[in-house]
């Protein structure tokens, strides 16, 4: 046990933490100002959900023992066993610090996804989905990917800080939730304004923040790994945040603080497979990378195949995800860290690399059934969607019965 | 005769009634943001318990000035349709006479201020 | 004969509209924030690459009511000449008549509710 | 005869005023909020040491839409002894004519637009 | 001296430090647009009153010497002998760590009970107040629950975090300058909406943030124990966010952002005096009770007592402070923790029950009278209560000559 | 290598990163609400340019070698031989800590010149200046007060944690910047009020916090010296917060909250050059005084020098640096730290006051000179200001193309 990693670990963890709040203000800032109530409880009520349920069996399903790599058990549950001792996947630190830094991965993942469906889905609905999505979709994968005999560590795919685990399974997983709800009223012509952009900078100011400890904390100890991690971090924000303002002035001369801010947020998507894999020099070129690659991409999820990823889940997380998955597949050296068993492509070894593909693939595939199958299920108990009249009206006044700032258009 | 058409509808109705009046050819209109209240006394909201009731709803206003009386019958008509909903708090629509417009930008005045020189 | 010089101009011409009433010496006026569409149809907008048309754009709306039809007249021309950029969007003047005023303060009506004493 | 009638108060006389007008039994009306300067020039408000006049005032703006003169005049009488507070910056009221008001909900026009049925 | 612990207190004392400025829009959000900017400032002069008066003698009287178990001495007056060396306290850290830690905690308590005050009390007397409160109500209960001697930790009673030090002491004296101070005006029929949503889960998601600092860093070291205190500490707030929104959804099927976030405060406020004292299953039944408690008793408090407890400082941290007490005189476990003497009764034992029952009691007692006997005085200077015509017009411009958003509804 | 003093400083490296999202608030908040989202762009764009730039040369050419005690060289660019082991500056954390550290500082640096120019500068311009001011002001002071070798530190100046190299380069860059773009439109009779006074005091709110990373961290340790710079940082922001309060108190019995805010922030400033040298005592005069000089510092250069430092860049950041490096020679121990050669002035010794004058003057005449060099190859490439139209429509929409809230008085 080593009080400079516990130090480091819990204080990581209350950054991870604030990512879910800051969450709820990215997303929150870009929705429309009737539903921006209904936007941020989405977030809000997942930190609910996901901190209980990681307690009664989530961590336990996730991290103690293994079933054919695919899934842990129940010894774990309520905490059983799980003490101030060091655990196995840490010695230097009590097994509970790394079950509060993991449960935060739980509620950050489970929160990105709802930043496809607004505007339209029953709040019911939501906190159902997640409840059975959680079971179907994060514990089997975050005990593939990081449990011990996990199925995908075992084919030696590798998975920093949760390119995976986090960004990929949610982005899949909204895009598919998307698809199933369908667009909202006149997608088609009605204009969706962002409506406070200053909450949108908010929200990616303190998501960046909280993914120092999402990244650094991943190394589980404060050492030079941990430091190498913050590093990738920062530059391939950094990177992506000029990219996207590059794209925006190349396209009509004005830079936007929304996309900058976007931009930010999917260099760090990006890095986050890779961070304490890959050299500073790649993190820089996966950065500066990611912003063209989202940029074109949600423009034709959204315009070309017409899907209403409401604010681009799938368009920042899913596709910066597997960006970011390949790219450690490129750049990936044992010699910064010896978890990965081999150099990554553009060193020669194509092993890393088809492993990270494989990898790709399988959370892929984890993830749009386990959405399917979860969503399905909600839909006998309650209809997925709000009425067409609630939706006009916005969801904040029929699912919460609440407006955001009542006495700036009214009167207080 | 220049009359404007003034008319009160729902929040929710605004994307509704400003696609109608597009459609019809309206020149131009002024939206603003109001709160009402009429026969439709609000709803009652609760926070940590306690209820109050909330008596001023939201409401958009349009101000249209039009350059006869057919023009009004007609945008009165299509506002109508376009905000009913046949529940209390649809609104209403007000008329009255306008003596003068002018166009900042050229100067002109009545009929010419408010319709396009191509009509 | 008291009449309402209702001006709906440019956002940005707010304050140059306001100097140049306080230069005539206006006696008061009323100012809202309104959202318009005319002959201009706002501008494009791009929020991450997926371009929307915006086309309600912010204007400032200005109520004066004045005594007389000189003074109309004279309101409209200030605002015009203040608020003119000569591109389309500059919005547009209406005047309309007022049967009655009061001030609340004195319960003075018609000519003395707008008027300031002293003059 | 359908008359408008338009009060322009204090933004913390808002709930006294609508207390007032619910007392009297006004059927309905339209609040926006407003800026206004007239007599009362405003404050000066002071950042960081620099000082600076704010003369536009924050004011609420009542619109009630009456069915007879003597409704205007009772109308008038409610919000002036609600909204008074004898010093500068009480507000006005002014009294303009309608020619035809609709029910969006059902249609009806003139009187029956704007009193409730059971009257 | 341990690195380790060092780092952990001084980062945990940064994030204490941030509840203050996250309880300003907790309590701004909540509050009417015309009383916004007053209500934050009340926050904001607590942040420099408690820092300087902790510094010239509060850590001092709290934590120096002790005279009859009720109050420290001077000999630490303007941080003299306090040093980079390590205090009494704990042997780990320097004492000057430790006086910064604990300096955060008098920074919120008195913060919190400006809750109770909003939109009448006059800026003057809450300045006053606050400075003499410290004085009458601060640093004795925090000598007598954490000090040397103190009179209430000899008797056996345990305060984890702050349940009596900060949260009863705070509602209390909340609750008692509320009803010296008397209803708003037209407190019967106006209708006080939440002037803006989004900034109260602002606030609620920093407290969160915060909190971990400030119940994990009450362990003084980056152990197990910290662990354990962080785990209790989110799975009670996420327990009691879920409790208050099914409350809200039996009530009339619309959970509310602020109800969920009100649900996460108390749950927070419910752990507090117990987390590093009771089990994690116990942490979950703490969190799922407290918001029935909570919601039920800020009722009865505003609608059948009719006191105008404005924001609920003591419906939340009063009535979730005794609850929190009296939860850890039920389900403390010396196994756990052995600072606490006996286990809770749920185990069998009934002495922790009473002592916990009797610190309460004091607690109340110190808080109620030393907040009379401040507010009394105060009032001889200058009135407690702003005139009605402020009151009307509204506290923003008239106590602090500014208007929050000034071009929202007017111009820029 | 310890690691509870790696975790203290990737830690503090999050905090000191939060600063610049805290300043975007700061500045955004007091900025007229047609030019919100250009303020804020200023700060997030420098996030993106100030990162990248320390990667590729900035962190090499500020501590790697020496040439002529100026400047460093260009070994460490890309941050080859840059790695998880110690390096030169401190044996305990890798030098990748220490790195990513002293890159924040950079950001930060260059996002606070940025409030001088609100309202009128062309973003390209802006853009560009940071690059060249970079390497122009920032490599080269921070290479003379804090890299091995370094003239200002080889003088005996000292500089704990960036009163030289932050404040008073950026204030002093805001104000040649400010004079070289003239005053904005109107400039003697427009009123500019704050657009949304909670901002300012989230911004002031998350700046205090991440100063405790600053200030403490520049210990580069979690040890005692950390602890103390830790408590001066707090007691000299609350008593220049209080002594702002009573200022305004006194002129018209109104203090108000941007006050406030902005007291808290010049206390945070002048005590960050002195925050490892100077006693508790010492701390509480320099809040104290900082106030009043910055408040009438403000004033003349406003009013009677009629120059446009629209949010007081200089006026807070720059007169608030330079008291505070003249505080630090009045009053530094050497027994508190002996990184000082010499006891301050109060103590008897002139030899350190004098370094530190000679200190602030060599900074103000890099910042100076630097300053008008870029700003003058700016000019050759991208006007400065934009156009008359532009200012008077609003940088939000001619720069950005965007509107901070659309839906506020327009319509959602
Ligand atoms: N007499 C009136 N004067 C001005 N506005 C009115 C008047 N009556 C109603 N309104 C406006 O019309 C809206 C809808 O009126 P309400 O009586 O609730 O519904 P309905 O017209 O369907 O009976 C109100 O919220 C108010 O804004
Ligand atoms: N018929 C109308 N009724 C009410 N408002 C109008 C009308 N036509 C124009 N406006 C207002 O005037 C503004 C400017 O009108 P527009 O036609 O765009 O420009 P211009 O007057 O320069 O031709 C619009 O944004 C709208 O607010
Ligand atoms: N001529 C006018 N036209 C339109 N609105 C006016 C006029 N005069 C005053 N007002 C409105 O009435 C408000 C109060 O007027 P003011 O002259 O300040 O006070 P008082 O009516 O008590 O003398 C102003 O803020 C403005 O909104």
């Amino acid at each position: 046990m080593n009080t400079g990693n516990t130090a480091f670990i819990l204080i990581c963890s209350a950054l991870v933490f604030l990512m879910t709040p800051g969450l709820a203000f990215f997303y929150g800032g870009l929705a429309r100002r009737k539903n921006v109530v209904n936007t941020m409880m989405a977030c809000t009520m997942v930190m609910g959900i996901s901190v209980l349920l990681w307690v009664v069996c989530g961590y336990s399903l996730s991290f103690s023992g293994n079933n054919g790599g695919i899934i842990g058990n129940f010894d774990w549950s309520f905490f059983k066993n799980v003490g101030m001792d060091a655990g196995p996947y840490s010695s230097t630190i009590p097994n509970l610090a790394f079950a509060g830094f993991q449960m935060m991965f739980a509620m950050i993942t489970a929160a990105l996804i709802t930043g496809s469906v607004v505007g339209r889905m029953n709040t019911k609905a939501l906190f159902l989905f997640i409840v059975l999505w959680s079971f179907a979709v994060y514990y089997p994968l975050a005990h593939m990917v990081w449990g011990a005999g996990g199925f995908l560590s075992s084919i030696g795919s590798v998975d920093f800080a949760g390119g995976n685990v986090v960004h990929i399974s949610s982005g899949i997983s909204g895009l598919v939730l998307a698809l199933m709800l369908g667009r909202r009223r006149g997608y088609e012509h009605v204009k969706y304004r962002v409506h406070n952009i200053p909450f949108v900078l908010l929200g990616a100011g303190l998501l960046w923040f909280g993914w120092f400890g999402f990244n650094a904390g991943s190394a589980l100890a404060a050492d030079g790994l941990a430091a190498h991690a913050f590093m990738t971090t920062a530059v391939s924000a950094a990177a992506a945040l000029l990219s996207w303002m590059l794209i925006e002035f190349l396209a009509d001369g004005k830079p936007t603080l929304v996309g900058a801010s976007t931009g930010l947020v999917v260099g760090l998507v990006a890095i986050t497979p890779g961070a304490g894999f890959v050299p500073i020099w790649a993190a820089i070129i996966i950065g500066l990378l990611v912003s063209p690659i989202c940029y074109y991409g949600t423009r034709f999820i959204k315009q070309k195949l017409n899907i209403d990823d409401a604010l681009d889940a799938f368009g920042c997380h899913g596709i910066g995800g597997i960006w970011g998955g390949i790219a450690t597949g490129l750049f990936a050296q044992t010699s910064i860290n010896s978890a990965a068993r081999w150099n990554g492509l553009v060193f020669g070894d194509w092993h890393l690399f088809a492993a990270q593909l494989a990898g790709i693939a399988i959370s892929i595939v984890v993830a749009a059934v386990g959405t399917y199958v979860c969503a399905s299920i909600v839909k006998l108990i309650v209809p997925l969607r709000v009425t067409i009249k609630d939706e006009m009206i916005g969801l904040d006044l029929t699912q919460q019965g609440e407006n955001a700032y009542p006495s700036f258009n009214g009167l207080d | 005769m220049l009359l404007r058409v003034e008319a009160i509808v729902r929040d929710e109705k605004y994307e509704d009634v400003k696609a109608a009046l597009d459609a019809i050819g309206v020149n131009g209109f002024t939206v603003s943001q109001v709160m009402g209240c009429g026969i439709q006394k609000g709803y009652a909201e609760k926070v940590r318990g306690s209820e109050f009731d909330v008596v001023m709803q939201p409401k958009i206003k349009f101000d249209i000035v039009v350059s006869s009386r057919e023009w009004a019958q007609k945008t009165m008509e299509t506002i109508r349709s376009a905000a009913k909903t046949d529940e209390v708090g649809d609104g209403k629509i007000f008329v009255s006479e306008i003596l003068e417009v002018m166009r900042i930008r050229t100067g002109e005045t009545g009929y010419d201020a408010i319709n396009e020189p191509e009509e």
